[in-house]
């Protein structure tokens, strides 16, 4: 046994006074309050208001009507894509969530977008402030007010993703650019059907119809959607677009509908993947040095694919961009802890020097450091790494390994 | 494909590799494996879904493979001219890897499929039209039987006549649309086996080249200098198009310049890693109509 | 567009065009003043990203002048640069940027009259081309207001930065 | 901070400076420590926030220099003198190499204090030993000013300093006068190879120097920043001195760029060095997964 039994658990430094029930098995936040908001969408809070009624139709009127009024709407869309050349022809067209601006675009319930909703609210690049040198002085001008904008039809995956991200957006420091996307943006969810054998949304607290971070939610029912609204937002994106949304044509038999639709799901989720998260975090805690990552590292490329399509990855790095003489920007842009630069000092010591240390970080990130600081695992089981990596890393089957191993460590 | 299997266990068997890189069955279909042991070699197979590259994890720089000692790698045909690529450009020693042959007739878009697609017009790659090492040459050890030419037709040079047939301004349109999905996550330079280099120019900071931010601008900066130092280098295997999260069409741009040295310099690549690269060659009586 | 001055930036190798350059000044030869020379030394040292900063900086044209083969201070630099090139345009040509935007010329250093007219014709035909916004556009201008990757909208008509969204279908673009 | 507002006619009025926008600093005087090392004082433009700015010992900042980026340095002066801040900068990337370009009156950026502090005043009536290498003199030089400014409520203070060569030693005037002083004992070495004949300090690496300096663990407290080597190495030296392990101090130089705890790059395992950090003891660095 390589690993380092006789070190103290990671959990019990004196930066962060997590207690040790954070190990143990309930994920519990820094205040030590057993994670509420992680609770399996099983026991669902009261609707706002009656379920109403949203014909197919009409969301595409809603959807246009948004786009005249100059509300970006976004939804999942056919890709625009010219498609892919190296390729045989084969999978089904892609999808991604875009600004819409008519029915035909939409695309919901389709495949699973290729890239998750995070770029809505962390965009890939995005301007921090802009310098201009006039003289010996410099004048920086602040980046742009986000805008109101409406999300109809995103995966519980996806709505989840921005609840758990906002801990460390806000953690001491706010992140005022994210914060203001997240306030001026209302998000409607749609109930998922379970992509394919990739999805794990179950076992991460979470599931095909989860209402973690969404003002409402679609159910797919016979010519429509089944609408509900979980939050003030949500209630009064209903009511201020009150002409697109009817009521239900028969209320018990929708509502009843929409359940069953939400249970096959939950049913064909389940069996994907189940795994105990103390126990998981535990042997993460004291195995840092085991061999298990060295069977990971060979096979990844080292691109970072896996955090580009992942809802929860926030990672990003920061650059200045000289437009010309004396002015320019500074930018945000999305990163990754795969590529071997990420952590490499200027002295050109690399405290992560290959890709079984790096591999290693973006598991222990999201399934042991994440939770134990603010409560909620990094991952909301969407499975995109899985399906995007060109290498077949497997996220389920790397979750299962190290469960069976600590299952064994446990016995 | 048993006679795969014998061949990794023999030579783990007699010590003469450490670890044979070959594909394996996983959840989602085959991917790349690195056997290690004598007895786990029943788990490697070949069949249309084996599409990586694996000559990608040929680059020294990529420690994690290179401490896992002398490898034997699986190689179809066009894998072959990978390696020779890294040969010929003094990356790796002939000596320093096996290379297990295996003939190939085709192979499918995706590795992700339960079992092995038959190959048809539609579901074979399009790399493979008219390949010509479906019997590859650099090898040490030949496994597989003969394969028939693969089907399907050369829709890829189809789809580049039909965008050399716009105008400029068109094409530009037509890039600008794709190439403004870019998140330069660099996974096309990853998953290509002639990106091997230490640090590549798209991180050097001083000066700063290219504009590392997926604004349009900096991704036109990005494709342009990665086709570049892939022109007469790439082995048109579509790794890079494939690794794509947003479903670029890169293969297009490598395949463009396959033909462009094909048609000023003559080249087609090779898996002989004698015959040098065009570009870094030259020859006096090089065409040069477009300098006036 | 006939009254549009382009901005033209030639990168010369030092030992023939650069001075061929310098002869047509000393000959008093009329030239358009629309270009700003770049000294290098050699066709060699010129690499295809000098091409793409110059656009991205503004540039209309490109001029990439050197010696005639078998001219070339360091042997074989013109050689490599016409390989190079060879390829590049063509590289340009399929992703859109009109190859008629970038002159390739030799220039002995003794061919001032030649240097004068490459820059005047190569200042014409730009002319005519009009200013390269599509390339100067492709990210919002300097300050964030108007960069719609902080806005969210969809610009109407320039190929602009033309993701709203990252993943956005351009709006008039194609 | 003057922020001229951009205003748009239809766009939403733009944002307050968000966390990321840095505090413009004005260059008041630079001192060359070495040939690629220098000091910068910085002056807050606004005069509000020059009043009001306070950090404490251990904190780091992120210097902008703009059209280059930011980078992250401690900062060098002690909390004790007001009204400017400092920070020595060794040229190594982009932005230390065009701070090189930067004269005294030119505006440069500034976000901070960020990170935990050294517990200066717990330390009331300890000795004090320091041991710094190389640049890793410049967090340390912060705790040792402090300590000097209000040297009678401390103890002896003990200085162990070492760079590769004469001329690498940084804050060279400083040293002279720590020399002078009773009150304080000063080793400096320099790596072997790297002395003048007229050196008369040590000769050896800061590890062994340590060891033979041998400073007392009684009621001490030691401040060790340097290299990640030099921690490595000269933390067990400590602990064989007698030095109890939640006694020893020292910072963590991981890669940083936001600062605030976001960006996720300076974590080692669950601990992010820019916030729960930079100052651990090394009690807490036995605990730390060793990836730094």
């Amino acid at each position: 046994m390589s690993d380092t039994k006789k070190k103290k658990s990671a959990s019990s430094k004196a930066a962060t006074p997590v207690t040790d029930a954070a190990v143990a098995g309930t994920a519990s936040t820094a205040d030590g309050s057993v994670v509420a908001a992680q609770v399996a969408d099983a026991s669902e809070p009261l609707a706002l208001g009656e379920a109403r009624f949203l014909t197919s139709e009409a969301l595409g009127w809603l959807v246009e009507g948004l786009a005249a009024a100059g509300t970006p709407a976004v939804a999942p869309a056919w890709a625009g894509d010219a498609g892919r050349a190296a390729g045989g022809v084969g999978d089904a067209p892609e999808t991604e969530y875009r600004v819409v601006s008519g029915a035909a675009e939409l695309a919901l319930g389709e495949r699973l977008p290729r890239l998750s909703l995070k770029q809505f609210f962390l965009p890939p690049t995005e301007v921090l402030f802009s310098y201009k040198r006039n003289g010996a002085d410099i004048e920086l001008t602040p980046a742009q007010a986000a805008r109101d904008t409406v999300v109809l039809g995103a995966r519980p995956c996806d709505v989840a993703a921005l609840p758990i991200v906002d801990k460390v957006m806000n953690w001491d420091y706010a992140d005022e650019l994210w914060n203001a996307r997240r306030a001026a943006t209302t998000v409607f969810s749609l109930s998922c059907k379970v992509e394919d054998d990739s999805c794990f949304c179950s076992a991460v607290f979470l599931g095909p119809a989860a209402l973690k971070g969404s003002d409402g939610r679609l159910t797919p029912v016979d010519g429509g959607y089944l609408v509900e609204a979980f939050t003030d937002k949500g209630a009064a994106f209903v009511a201020a677009h009150a002409d697109a949304f009817a009521d239900l044509p028969d209320a018990s038999a929708n509502s009843a509908q929409a359940e069953q639709f939400r249970a096959a799901a939950r049913e064909r989720v389940a069996g994907n993947l189940q795994v105990d998260h103390g126990r998981l975090r535990d042997w993460l805690d004291h195995h840092f040095d085991d061999p298990f990552w060295a069977s990971l590292g060979p096979r990844c490329n080292g691109c970072g694919v896996c955090a580009s399509v992942c809802p929860t990855c926030h990672c990003f790095d920061i650059v200045d961009e000289p437009e010309s003489v004396g002015s320019g920007v500074r930018r945000r842009n999305w990163d990754t802890c795969q590529t071997c630069v990420f952590t490499l000092h200027a002295s050109g010591h690399n405290p992560r020097g290959d890709q079984n240390a790096r591999y290693r970080q973006r598991i222990e990130h999201k399934f042991l450091a994440y939770p134990l600081k603010f409560g909620d695992v990094l991952c909301t089981g969407c499975g995109r790494c899985s399906r995007a990596c060109p290498t077949g890393q497997d996220m389920a089957e790397i979750l299962t390994a190290i469960d069976a191993r600590a299952a064994e460590d446990a016995s | 494909m048993t006679e795969l299997q014998d061949t990794a266990r023999r030579l783990l068997d007699e010590g003469e590799v450490k670890v044979v890189i070959g594909w394996e069955e996983g959840r989602r279909g085959v991917r790349p494996v690195f056997v290690t042991s004598a007895a786990d070699c029943d788990r490697l197979v070949f069949d249309t879904r084996c599409v990586h590259n694996l000559a990608t994890f040929l680059n020294p720089r990529r420690s994690q493979v290179a401490s896992l000692g002398k490898a034997a790698l699986v190689v179809k045909g066009c894998d072959a001219k990978a390696v020779a690529g890294l040969l010929r450009e003094a990356q790796i020693e002939r000596d320093g890897v096996v290379l297990i042959g295996v003939r190939c007739g085709g192979v499918v878009g995706s590795p992700v499929a339960p079992d092995a697609p038959a190959l048809t017009a539609e579901t074979v790659a399009s790399r493979c039209f008219a390949c010509d090492v479906r019997e590859p040459g650099l090898v040490d050890v030949l496994v597989g039987d003969a394969q028939p030419e693969p089907p399907g037709s050369g829709t890829l040079d189809e789809r580049i006549a039909a965008l050399d047939a716009l105008g400029p301004d068109e094409r530009f349109a037509f890039w600008t649309n794709e190439l403004s999905r870019c998140t330069q996550c660099y996974a096309c330079r990853q998953a290509c086996p002639l990106c091997y280099c230490e640090r590549c120019i798209v991180e050097k900071t001083e000066p700063q080249w290219i504009e590392t931010s997926p604004h349009p601008r900096g991704n036109f900066a990005w494709h342009l200098t990665r086709a570049q130092h892939l022109a007469g280098r790439c082995v048109g295997c579509g790794e890079c198009e494939r690794a794509c999260p947003v479903g670029i069409p890169l293969a297009l741009i490598n395949r463009k310049l396959q033909q462009v040295v094909l048609e000023l310099y003559d080249y087609t690549v090779s898996d002989d890693p004698a015959v040098p690269a065009p570009i870094g060659a030259y020859a006096t009586d090089d065409t040069q109509d477009f300098i006036k | 567009m006939a009254d549009f001055e382009p901005r033209i930036t030639a990168f010369v190798c030092n030992w023939c065009t650069y001075t061929g350059a310098d002869l047509a000044g000393t000959s008093r030869l009329h030239m358009a003043s629309n270009v700003r020379i770049i000294r290098l030394p050699c066709t060699g040292r010129i690499d295809h990203m000098f091409i793409v900063k110059a656009f991205e900086r503004g540039a209309d044209g490109v001029i990439v002048s050197g010696c005639h083969p078998a001219d070339c201070h360091y042997t074989a630099g013109n050689y490599h640069a016409r390989r190079r090139f060879g390829v590049f345009r063509e590289l340009l040509s399929f992703l859109g940027i009109d190859p008629k935007r970038v002159t390739f010329s030799w220039v002995s250093a003794s061919e001032g009259g030649k240097w004068a007219d490459v820059v005047n014709s190569t200042v014409e035909r730009v002319r005519t081309m009009g200013p390269f916004d599509s390339y100067h556009g492709l990210v919002g201008a300097a300050s964030p207001a108007d960069d719609p990757f902080a806005s969210f909208e969809t610009p109407a008509g320039a190929t602009g930065d033309s993701a709203a969204a990252p993943a956005s279908h351009t709006g008039g673009a194609s | 901070m003057t922020v001229t507002q951009q205003t748009q006619s239809d766009s939403p009025a733009p944002q307050a400076a968000s966390i990321y926008q840095p505090d413009l600093v004005v260059v008041e005087s630079i001192v060359d420590e070495t040939p690629d090392t220098r000091t910068f004082r910085l002056r807050f433009k606004d005069e509000a926030k020059a009043a009001s700015f306070e950090f404490r010992a251990g904190q780091f900042g992120e210097y902008s220099v703009f059209g280059a980026g930011e980078s992250t340095f401690c900062i060098a002066s002690p909390p004790t003198r007001k009204g400017y801040i400092e920070c020595t900068v060794k040229a190594a990337g982009k932005v230390t190499g065009q701070l090189r370009e930067v004269d005294v009156g030119d505006v440069l950026g500034f976000r901070g204090p960020y990170g935990n502090v050294f517990p200066v005043d717990d330390w009331k009536g300890k000795n004090m030993v320091f041991i710094a290498g190389g640049i890793g003199l410049a967090p340390v030089r912060c705790v040792i000013w402090n300590v000097l400014d209000l040297r009678d409520q401390y103890g002896d203070v003990t200085i162990v300093y070492g760079a590769r060569s004469v001329s690498d030693l940084v804050y060279k005037r400083e040293l002279e006068e720590w020399a002078a002083r009773a009150d304080v004992k000063l080793v400096t070495t320099v790596d072997p190879g790297g002395e003048t004949p007229d050196w008369t300090g040590e000769v050896g690496y800061v590890t062994p120097v340590v060891e033979k300096t041998a400073p007392s663990p009684d009621n001490a407290v030691a401040v060790l920043c340097g290299p990640p080597i030099v921690v490595k190495l000269t933390l067990p030296v400590l602990e064989r001195l007698g030095f109890a392990d939640d006694a020893i101090f020292t910072t963590l130089e991981n890669r940083m760029k936001c600062g605030v705890g976001k960006c996720g790059r300076c974590n080692i395992g669950s601990v992010y060095v820019c916030k729960d950090g930079p100052v651990f003891t090394a009690a807490q660095i036995a605990t730390l997964p060793q990836e730094f």
